[in-house]
C-alpha cells in the first residue's frame, strides 16, 4: 500500500507576533491510525489543527497530507484533497436547516459543488448521501430543523455528520464531547468509531480522558506549543510531565 | 391605442406644462409659472380662452429628474396632448425634445440654457435666452475684444463647458485669446483657483458658476484679490442668490438675461403687475415662462391644429413682450432678444439690481445653429 | 511656493471640517456598529438651527457665531440621541437594518428641511475676521480656516480623554460585541448607546455650523455633500479609529485640493481610487484594528 | 435551615416566541452549592437565563426576599448575581485586562483573588481575548463572576472544555468560593457535581422532575439513569473518574 | 401578486427557532431550504399562478382597466404603460441587487454602476454604431452584445478585486467604483456620455416598433420581458447548487472553506450574474426613456435599490418585484399627492412635510424596517403565524 504517512508534520512552528504558538512540532500519522491529542488548556492543540487545515500558515516547516506537501495550499483545497475537520465550539449555517448543511458538505465532496447548471433534488446523490450521515448520527427525524435552533448536543451531531458526508480521508475532531450531557456521550463515541471504522485517519482533541482511552492507538500531549510524546495511551499517561501538567491531582 | 391625435376645432386646447414643483430647480419652476400665468393672462386678455377656444392647461412636476419627466411626458403625449411646454434643467429639456420629434408634436421649452437645443429639431422652440446670448453679452463689456486676454472661470460641467465654448466662439472669434480654469463640479475649496486667476493676469475674467457653491467662490476671489487685479463679469442670477456674492457684489459686473424692473417695457409692467396681484414677483425666469405663454396662444391662434401648422406659425414670429421685441427665428427656432448689463448696489441689508445698458437683440443674436 | 503651501493649508482646513463629521461617525460607527446615513442629517438640522437662533441674537458677530454654536451642538447633540433611542435601538445587534432606518431618517429629513427652508442655499454672515486673510510666506489664508482647524483639534482631544477616562468606550465596544452580557455585568449599556450618539450627534452640530462657515451658506443638503467624504475618510483611516480619521481626513483634503488643482479637477477621482486602493491594500484601513 | 437566598416559583421562558422553561420552582439555600442537572436541551441555560432576565419570562423570582422579575438585567446584577455563562461569552475585541476591568463592579475588586487562582490570565492581561485558548476563555468568564462580592453566583457548565487539571482546579476554586457565597450551577461532569453539589434540582422538558440532596440522587443508579440519561452509573462515575485507575 | 399557499408543514420548533435577534433579513432569506423540495403539486400550482401572472401583464395593454389613486390612466394609455414598464424595469434591477444582498449576503454600494453601464453601453454603442452601413436590425442586435460583454468585463473586473475584501470594506470598495463612473459619466469624456444632460437614444438603428409614444405598448412588452428573463435566471441560480453554497457563504465562509468550497468563486458568480442582469435592465431602460441620465450611475440610486429590496422584503424574491413597483408607483403617485389642493388645504405643520415625497417614501421607509421586518411580501406570512417579532421563515418555496 502507501509508503508515506497519511499525515505528516515536519518541524511546524507558528508564531504570532512576538507569541511562540507552536514549536517544532513533527508528527505522522498512519493511515487508519487513531490519534488522541491531549495537553493544558492553550498548549496549542487548536491551533496544531488549524495549521493542518489550513485555517492558520504555520512560520515554519512542511505539512504533509497523503504523502504530499500542502504547506501552501488554501482551506478549501485541502478539504477537497480529503481533509475534514470540526471545531471546538459548533460551526455551522445557522439559519440553514439540518439538511442543508449535511448536503452542502456532501455537494462539496461530490464535485460541481458550486455548479449553476446543476440543482439539488430530493432524489440526488448528495441528498441521499446527507441523509445517510444524518441516519447514522441519529439526526434523520430533524433533517428539516433550522440548525441555529438545535440543542447543544445536537449540533456537535451536524457536526459530525458533514463530516461523514463529506467521507474524508483525513478526520480532525476538535473536542467533540465538549458540553455533551454524559447520557449522550456513549453515543457520540460510537458515532466516531464508526468514522473510524470506515478506514480513516482519525485526529482527535479531547479532555473527556476516558473517551481518548478507549478509542485511540496513540496519544499525543500537547504542552507549551510543543509536541511532548506521541506514544501508547499506556505510556502517555504513565508520564509524569503528562500527570503534573495535564492531569493534576486526582478530584 | 388612444384616440391621441385629433383635435376638434372648437374643443379645449390641450396644453402640458412640465416643470420643477419640487426638487433642486423648485424654485426656477415657480417663477417660471408665475410668469407663464401672466403671461397667459395677458395674451388673452385675462380670458384664457384664444377665439373662443379654451385653453385647458395641466401642469406635471419633473422633479428635476429626466426619467420622471420622461415618463410624464409620454404620459401627456398618450393622453393626446399636442403641446408640451417647459422645464429648467436643459438635460431634460433635450430629453423632451427628443419626445417631441419621436412623437410630432410641439414643445417650447423653459429656462434651460444649453445651446444645444436650439436647432435641435423642427419640432421643439424655446422661450428663454441660450447660453450663446450671455456669453455675447459679456463680450460687449470690453469693449474691442481684439488682442484681449480673456479667462473662463467655470465650473466643470455642462453649464460650465458650454458657457467656455460659447467664450471661445464668440470673443476667439472676435480675436481674442480665450482660456478656461475649470473646477470639479465638487469641489469646495477655490482659494487656489483664485492664485491661479491672478496669475494668468487677463483682461477680463468671465465667471460662470451656478449652484450652492458660488458664495464661496466668490469669497475666495474677494479674499485674493482678484477684483483689484482683474475685471469681473458673470450672470446675474435669481433674487435668491444676490446674497451670494458677499463683499464683491459691488465689484461684478454683471449680464443679465432679467430682472424686475430692467426692461422698462409696457408688457413688463403689465407682468409685473399681474405677478404682484398673485403674490409673486418678477425674476430671472419670469419671461421665459410670460413669453411661452404668449408662444402657445400664437400656435393655437395662427396654426390651427396641426402640429405642422403651429410650427409655421411660430417660426419667424416677431412680438412684443416683457424685454422688448423678440423673434423666435426660422431657421433654428433661437430666440433672438436684447440682454442687459447690471450691477448690484447695496439696499438697507441686502442687495438690489440696477440697470447699466440694454444691449440690443441682434447684438447678442447666436449664429444659426447648424451652420 | 505660495500656491503649493496655500494648498497645504486650505487642505488642512477642509480636512478639519471633514473631520469633525467623521468624528462623530467614526465614534459611532466604531464602537457601535452603526453605519449612520443620518449623520449629514444632525449636521444639517444643527447649521439650520444654530443659524436661525445665532442671526437673531447677534448677525455676523463672533457672540453670535458662539450662540450658533452652542445651539448647534446642542441641537446636534438632542436629535442624534432622540434617533438612538427612538430608532437604533429598537434594531440593535442588527446593523444592517440599523444603517437602513438612517438611510430612510436621511431621505425623510432632507425632504422636510427641504419643505422648511426651501432648496436653494441661504447665505450666512460671519465675522468680519473670518472672512479675511492672514499671509503666511506671502500666501494668503482664509482665517476661517485657522478656526477649522482648531475645532477639529479640540474634538479630537476630547472625544480621545473621553475614550480613556471614562469606561464608556470599554462598554461599548464590548456592548457591540454581545450585548446581553455586558447587561449581565450588571452594566446599563442601553445609556451608554445614547450617549455615544449624542456626543457623535454634538460633533455633527458643531461641524454643521462651522461648515456654513466654511461655505458661506445653510441649505438641506449642506450634510449630504459633507457626509460621503466623511465615510471616505472614515474608512480609510480605519473603521473606529479616531486618530485614523483624522489623518485620513487631512491625506485625502490635501490629496483633493492637490489633484483638483494640478490633475484637471479629478479630485474626486482620485479620492475614490485611492479608497479603493487602500482598502485593497489593507482592508481595514490605515490605522484599523485587527478584527 | 435559614431563608432561601433564591426562589424561582412558575417560572416561564420563551425564546422567540416558544417555550423553553415551561414551569419552573425551585429554591437556592443560602449557602453551599445547588445543582441543576438535566440532559442536553432539556432548559438548564434557559432557567438561568430567565433568572438573570436575559429572555423573556414570566413568573416569580426572588433574591434574599425581594422581587426582581420585573428588573432589567443590569439591575439584578447589580444587586449581587454572579453570571458565568454557557459559552464562556468573553468579549473577543477586548484584552483579557479590559474583559476583566469591565466587570469589576464595586469599589474594591478582588483582583488578587482572580490573579491567584488564574496566574495564566496575568501573563496574557494584554492579549485579545478572542485568541485566547478555550479553555483561558473559560478562566476569564470565571474570573469576571468572581472578581465582585456577589450574593449569589450563576454558573453555567464551568468545566466545560477545561484540562482535567483545570477541572479539578476550578471545581476547588468553586468549593472555595462556595464557603462564602451560595452558587447555583449547572454541570455535565458528574464527578464535579459528586464533589461540590449539596442539592440537586433535575430539569426535564422544562419542568423540574427532582429536588433533594445530592446524595439521594447520586446515590440511586435508577434516578440517574431516569435523570440524566445514564445508563450505568458507576459506567458515569468512571466517565470521569477513569483517571485514578490508569494511573 | 399571488400570495403564498397557506398551508405550511413547518415544525413549530423549527419555526421558532429560526426566529433570531441578529439576522433577521438573512434568517428569512433561507427559512424553507429544507423544505426546498416542495411538493410536487404545490409547485405546479405556484407554476400555473407565476404563469397567470405573466399572462395577465402581457394582455394588460389590452384591456381598460383604471385604477384610480395608483395608475395615472386606463392600462391601455401609453402613460400607464409607460409608468408599469418603469416599474418592472426597476423591479428587474431590484431583483438582482436583491440575488447579490439577500442570498449572498453581498452589500453592495455599486450596483448602479452597472445599469448605468447596461444603459450608456447600449447608448453609447448605438451612436458609434450608427455610420455603419449594416442592415439596422443587426447593428441593433450586435450593439445589444457588444454592450453585454461591456457589462460583463466590467462586473468580472469590479467584482476581481471588490471581492478581495469582505464586509463594510467591500460596500466601499464598490462604491468607490461607482463613484468613479458616475464621476467618468459626468465629466462627459470626448462627448461620449453627455454629462449632466445625460445621452440621448440615437435612434437611426433602433427598431421602428420601440420608438414614439405610440408604441410604448411594445416598450411595455420589452419591460416584462426584461423581468421575466431576469426572474428565470434569479430563480434558476438561486434554487442550483452555486445559490445554496451562496447562502451558505453569507452564514459561515470558514464553515464553507472548511467542506472543500471556494467561497471567493461563487461569489464572484453572483456578482457577475446580478450585474450582467442589472446591465439589461439598463438596456431596457435606455429604450423605454429614449435615453440615459446621470443620476442612474449614483450611489444614491443604489440606496433607492438597497431601500426597495428591504421595502419588498430582503427574504423574498418576489419581494424585490413587489418592491421595485411600490416604490416606483409611491414615487410618481405621492408627487401628485403632494401638489393636491387636500395638501394645500392643510396647515403649514403637517402641509409641509406632506408636501415632500420623500419625505414620506423615507418615513415609510423607516416604519417598515421598524415594524415590518419581513416587508412588503412579508405581510401574509406574519397575519398567518400572528407572530408580531420577526419574520419566521420564508415559504420561499412557495412563489417559485
Ligand atoms: N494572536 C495571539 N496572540 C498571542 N497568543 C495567541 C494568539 N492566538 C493564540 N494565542 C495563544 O496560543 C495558544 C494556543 O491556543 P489553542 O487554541 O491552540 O489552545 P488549545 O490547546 O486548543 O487549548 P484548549 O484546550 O483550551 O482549547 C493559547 O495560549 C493562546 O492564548
Ligand atoms: N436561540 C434559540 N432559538 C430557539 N430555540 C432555542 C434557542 N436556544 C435554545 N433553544 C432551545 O431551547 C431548549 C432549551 O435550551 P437550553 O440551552 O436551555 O438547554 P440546556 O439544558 O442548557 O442544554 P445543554 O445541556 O445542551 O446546554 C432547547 O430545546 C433548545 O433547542
Ligand atoms: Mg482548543
Ligand atoms: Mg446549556
Amino acid at each position: 500500500m502507501t509508503d508515506h504517512p497519511m499525515l505528516a508534520l515536519e518541524h511546524v512552528g507558528l508564531r504570532i507576533g512576538g507569541a511562540r504558538i507552536l514549536h517544532d512540532v513533527s508528527l505522522e500519522v498512519r493511515t487508519g491510525e487513531m490519534l488522541g491529542v491531549i495537553g493544558p488548556n492553550g498548549a496549542g492543540k487548536t491551533t496544531l489543527f488549524n495549521v493542518i487545515s489550513g485555517v492558520m500558515k504555520p512560520t515554519e516547516g512542511v505539512v504533509a497530507l497523503d504523502g504530499r506537501d500542502v504547506t501552501g495550499e488554501p482551506i478549501h483545497r485541502r478539504a477537497a484533497a480529503g481533509l475534514g475537520r470540526t471545531f471546538q465550539t459548533s460551526s455551522l449555517f445557522p439559519a440553514l436547516s439540518v439538511l442543508e448543511n449535511v448536503r452542502l458538505a456532501a455537494q462539496a465532496h461530490a464535485g460541481g459543488a458550486t455548479s449553476v447548471l446543476r440543482m439539488p433534488r430530493r432524489t440526488d446523490a448528495a441528498t441521499e448521501a446527507a441523509f445517510a450521515a444524518l441516519a447514522e448520527v441519529g439526526l434523520a427525524d430533524r433533517a428539516d430543523a433550522e440548525a441555529s435552533g438545535l440543542a447543544h448536543g445536537e449540533k456537535r451531531k451536524v457536526e459530525i455528520a458533514m463530516l461523514i458526508a463529506m467521507n474524508p480521508k483525513v478526520v480532525l475532531l476538535d473536542e467533540p464531547m465538549a458540553g455533551v450531557a454524559s447520557g449522550d456521550v456513549p453515543a457520540i463515541t460510537e458515532v466516531i468509531r464508526g468514522l473510524h471504522r470506515g478506514g480513516r485517519t482519525v485526529l482527535m482533541v479531547e479532555h473527556h480522558m476516558d473517551v481518548v482511552l478507549g478509542l485511540v492507538d496513540r496519544v499525543a500531549v500537547m504542552h507549551h506549543g510543543e509536541l511532548l510524546a506521541a506514544d501508547t495511551p499506556e505510556a502517555v499517561m504513565a508520564n509524569p510531565l503528562v500527570q503534573s501538567a495535564y492531569l493534576g491531582e486526582a478530584v | 391605442g388612444g384616440d391621441a391625435g385629433s383635435t376638434d376645432p372648437g374643443e379645449p386646447v390641450k396644453v402640458a406644462m412640465l416643470t420643477s414643483q419640487t426638487g433642486p430647480l423648485a424654485a426656477y419652476g415657480a417663477a417660471y409659472t408665475a410668469g407663464f400665468e401672466a403671461g397667459l393672462d395677458y395674451a388673452t386678455d385675462g380670458t384664457g380662452t384664444v377665439d373662443g377656444r379654451e385653453l385647458d392647461i395641466e401642469w406635471g412636476d419633473d422633479q428635476g429628474n429626466p426619467d420622471t419627466a420622461v415618463s410624464k411626458a409620454k404620459d401627456f403625449i398618450g393622453q393626446g396632448y399636442q403641446i408640451l411646454a417647459g422645464t429648467a434643467a436643459s438635460g431634460i429639456a433635450l430629453a423632451l425634445a427628443e419626445q417631441a420629434e419621436q412623437n410630432k408634436i410641439l414643445y417650447i421649452s423653459g429656462p434651460a440654457a444649453a445651446d444645444a437645443i436650439t436647432g435641435v429639431n423642427d419640432y421643439t422652440f424655446r422661450s428663454g435666452r441660450q447660453t450663446y446670448q450671455d456669453v455675447a453679452t459679456a463680450g460687449t463689456f470690453i469693449g474691442d475684444p481684439e488682442g484681449k486676454k480673456v479667462v473662463v472661470f467655470a465650473q466643470d460641467n455642462a453649464f460650465g463647458q458650454g458657457n467656455l465654448a460659447g467664450v471661445q466662439a464668440v470673443l476667439g472669434g472676435q480675436g481674442a485669446t480665450v482660456e478656461g480654469v475649470l473646477v470639479a463640479e465638487d469641489a469646495t475649496e477655490f482659494t487656489p483657483f483664485a492664485q491661479q486667476l491672478i496669475g494668468a493676469a487677463p483682461d477680463l475674467v468671465f465667471v460662470a458658476w451656478a449652484g450652492a457653491s458660488s458664495g464661496a467662490m466668490w469669497t475666495a476671489l474677494s479674499q485674493q484679490g482678484v477684483f483689484e487685479a482683474v475685471p469681473v463679469v458673470t450672470g446675474l442670477g435669481d433674487v435668491a442668490t444676490y446674497g451670494a456674492y458677499g463683499d464683491a457684489s459691488s465689484d461684478i459686473s454683471f449680464l443679465n438675461h432679467y430682472f424686475g424692473g430692467a426692461a422698462g417695457t409696457d408688457v413688463e409692467a403689465a407682468m409685473i403687475e399681474h405677478l404682484e396681484a398673485a403674490g409673486a414677483e418678477p425674476d430671472l425666469f419670469s419671461p421665459d415662462g410670460f413669453v411661452a405663454a404668449q408662444m402657445i396662444v400664437q400656435a393655437v391662434r395662427e396654426g390651427g391644429d396641426t402640429v405642422d401648422g403651429m410650427i409655421e406659425a411660430l417660426e419667424g414670429w416677431t412680438f412684443d413682450s416683457v424685454k422688448g421685441e423678440i423673434t423666435v427665428r426660422a431657421e433654428d427656432h433661437a430666440v433672438i432678444q436684447p440682454m442687459f448689463q447690471a450691477k448690484l448696489v447695496k439696499a438697507g441689508d441686502s442687495w438690489a439690481p440696477e440697470l447699466v445698458d440694454t444691449i440690443d437683440a441682434e447684438t447678442v443674436a447666436p449664429p444659426v445653429a447648424g451652420e | 511656493m505660495s500656491t503649493l503651501l496655500l494648498l497645504v493649508i486650505t487642505g488642512l482646513g477642509l480636512g478639519a471640517l471633514y473631520f469633525l463629521v467623521a468624528s462623530g461617525l467614526s465614534l459611532i460607527y466604531g464602537l457601535m456598529g452603526v453605519l449612520n446615513f443620518a449623520h449629514g442629517s444632525f449636521l444639517t438640522i444643527s447649521a439650520f438651527l444654530g443659524w436661525e437662533v445665532g442671526r437673531r441674537v447677534s448677525d455676523g458677530t463672533w457672540w453670535g457665531l458662539a450662540i450658533s454654536a452652542l445651539v448647534g451642538i446642542a441641537v446636534g447633540a438632542i436629535v442624534a440621541a432622540l434617533t438612538e433611542y427612538l430608532l437604533i435601538r429598537r434594531l440593535y445587534e442588527r446593523h444592517i437594518e440599523q444603517a437602513l432606518v438612517t438611510v430612510g431618517l436621511s431621505l425623510a429629513t432632507v425632504a422636510l428641511f427641504e419643505g422648511i427652508w426651501g432648496t436653494d442655499p441661504i447665505y450666512t454672515e460671519k465675522p468680519d475676521w473670518l472672512g479675511q486673510t492672514t499671509e503666511i510666506l506671502g500666501a494668503k489664508i482664509p482665517n476661517d480656516r485657522f478656526l477649522l482647524i482648531a475645532c477639529a483639534l479640540l474634538v479630537l482631544g476630547g472625544i480621545v480623554l473621553f475614550l480613556r477616562r471614562t469606561r464608556y468606550g470599554l462598554i461599548i465596544r464590548a456592548g457591540v460585541e454581545n450585548r446581553s452580557m455586558v447587561t449581565a455585568l450588571g452594566i446599563d449599556v442601553r445609556r451608554s448607546f445614547t450617549l455615544v450618539f449624542a456626543i457623535g450627534g454634538a460633533a455633527a452640530g458643531l461641524g454643521g455650523v462651522l461648515a456654513s462657515v466654511y461655505y458661506g451658506y445653510v441649505s438641506a443638503h449642506l450634510g449630504s455633500t459633507l457626509l460621503i467624504f466623511a465615510f471616505i475618510v472614515t474608512v480609510i483611516g480605519g473603521l473606529g479609529s479616531l486618530t485614523g480619521a483624522a489623518i485620513a481626513s487631512v491625506l485625502v483634503a490635501v490629496l483633493q485640493q492637490f489633484a483638483n488643482f494640478y490633475l484637471g479637477g479629478t479630485g474626486d477621482l482620485v479620492v475614490v481610487v485611492a479608497l479603493a486602493a487602500v482598502l485593497l491594500v489593507r482592508p481595514r484601513g490605515l490605522m484599523g484594528k485587527v478584527a | 435551615m435559614s431563608e432561601p437566598i433564591l426562589v424561582v416559583d412558575r417560572l416561564a421562558g420563551r425564546i422567540a416566541g416558544q417555550q423553553v422553561v415551561e414551569d419552573v420552582s425551585f429554591e437556592v439555600p443560602a449557602t453551599g452549592v445547588t445543582a441543576l442537572l438535566g440532559r442536553n436541551g432539556v432548559g438548564k441555560t434557559s432557567t438561568i437565563k430567565s433568572i438573570l432576565g436575559l429572555i423573556d419570562r414570566t413568573g416569580e423570582v426572588r433574591l434574599a426576599g425581594t422581587r426582581i422579575d420585573r428588573l432589567p438585567t443590569h439591575r439584578i446584577v447589580q444587586r449581587g448575581v454572579g453570571y458565568v455563562p454557557e459559552d464562556r461569552e468573553v468579549f473577543g475585541a477586548l484584552t483579557v485586562a479590559e474583559n476583566l476591568r469591565l466587570a469589576e463592579r464595586d469599589a474594591r475588586p478582588r483582583r488578587e483573588l482572580v490573579e491567584q487562582l488564574f496566574p495564566d490570565l496575568v501573563q496574557r492581561r494584554a492579549q485579545r481575548a478572542g485568541t485566547l485558548s478555550g479553555g483561558q476563555q473559560q478562566m476569564v468568564s470565571l474570573a469576571r463572576a468572581l472578581v465582585n462580592e456577589n450574593r449569589i453566583l450563576l454558573v453555567d457548565e464551568p468545566t466545560k472544555g477545561l484540562a482535567p487539571k483545570l477541572v479539578d482546579e476550578v471545581a476547588a476554586a468553586l468549593a472555595a468560593a462556595a464557603k462564602t457565597v451560595p452558587i447555583l450551577l449547572v454541570e455535565q461532569n458528574l464527578h464535579v457535581i459528586r464533589k461540590l453539589a449539596d442539592r440537586v434540582v433535575v430539569l426535564s422538558g422544562g419542568r423540574v422532575v427532582f429536588t433533594g440532596a445530592a446524595t439521594e440522587l447520586l446515590d440511586d443508579e435508577d434516578r440517574i439513569r431516569r435523570y440524566l440519561g445514564v445508563h450505568d452509573a458507576a459506567d458515569a462515575v468512571e466517565n470521569t473518574g477513569t483517571l485514578e485507575e490508569t494511573r | 401578486m399571488h400570495s403564498p399557499d397557506t398551508d405550511t408543514d413547518t415544525p413549530t420548533t423549527d419555526a421558532a427557532a429560526s426566529a433570531s435577534t441578529t439576522a433577521p433579513t438573512a434568517r428569512a432569506a433561507a427559512g424553507a431550504k429544507g423544505r426546498a423540495a416542495a411538493s410536487a403539486p404545490r409547485m405546479k400550482r405556484t407554476l400555473i399562478g407565476g404563469l397567470a401572472l405573466v399572462v395577465l401583464l402581457a394582455v394588460l395593454p389590452l384591456l381598460a382597466i383604471d385604477i384610480p389613486g395608483v395608475l395615472p390612466g386606463p392600462t391601455y394609455t401609453p402613460g400607464t404603460l409607460q409608468l408599469l414598464a418603469y416599474a418592472m424595469l426597476i423591479a428587474a434591477l431590484s431583483l438582482s441587487y436583491r440575488m447579490m444582498f439577500g442570498l449572498a449576503g453581498l452589500l453592495s454600494f455599486g450596483h448602479a454602476l452597472f445599469f448605468a453601464a447596461g444603459a450608456y453601453g447600449l447608448g453609447m454603442t448605438l451612436e458609434a454604431f450608427a455610420p455603419v452601413a449594416w442592415p439596422s436590425e443587426l447593428v441593433f442586435v450586435v450593439s445589444i452584445l457588444v454592450s453585454l460583454a461591456f457589462g460583463l468585463v466590467l462586473a468580472a473586473t469590479v467584482g476581481a478585486l471588490a471581492l478581495r475584501v469582505t464586509g463594510i470594506s467591500f460596500a466601499m470598495v464598490t462604491l468607490a467604483f461607482a463613484q468613479a463612473g458616475s464621476v467618468i459619466i459626468r465629466r462627459n469624456p470626448g462627448g461620449a456620455t453627455g454629462g449632466d444632460e445625460g445621452l440621448s437614444l440615437d435612434i437611426a438603428n433602433v427598431p421602428g416598433a420601440l420608438v414614439g409614444v405610440l408604441n410604448t405598448r411594445n416598450l411595455y412588452w420589452v419591460a416584462l420581458g426584461v423581468l421575466v428573463f431576469v426572474y428565470l435566471v434569479v430563480l434558476w441560480v438561486e434554487k442550483s447548487r452555486a445559490g445554496h453554497v451562496a447562502e451558505a457563504t453569507r452564514e459561515n465562509e470558514l464553515r464553507v472553506r472548511v467542506i472543500g468550497i471556494r467561497p471567493y468563486t461563487v461569489k464572484l458568480l453572483i456578482f457577475i450574474v446580478a450585474s450582467v442582469l442589472a446591465a439589461v435592465a439598463g438596456m431596457g431602460y435606455l429604450l423605454l426613456q429614449s435615453g440615459a441620465s446621470p443620476r442612474v450611475a449614483t450611489a444614491d440610486f443604489t440606496l433607492t435599490l438597497l431601500v426597495i429590496v428591504v421595502l419588498g422584503g430582503v427574504g423574498y424574491r418576489w419581494g424585490a418585484i413587489v418592491g421595485g413597483i411600490v416604490y416606483t408607483l409611491l414615487d410618481q403617485r405621492l408627487t401628485a399627492l403632494a401638489g393636491s389642493d387636500f395638501i394645500a388645504g392643510l396647515p403649514a405643520v403637517l402641509r409641509v412635510p406632506l408636501s415632500e415625497p420623500l419625505f414620506i417614501l423615507g418615513t415609510l421607509f423607516i416604519l417598515v424596517v421598524l415594524f415590518l421586518p419581513g416587508g412588503i411580501a412579508g405581510i401574509p406570512q406574519r397575519i398567518r403565524s400572528g407572530r408580531t417579532q420577526h419574520p419566521v421563515e420564508a415559504e420561499e418555496a412557495t412563489d417559485a
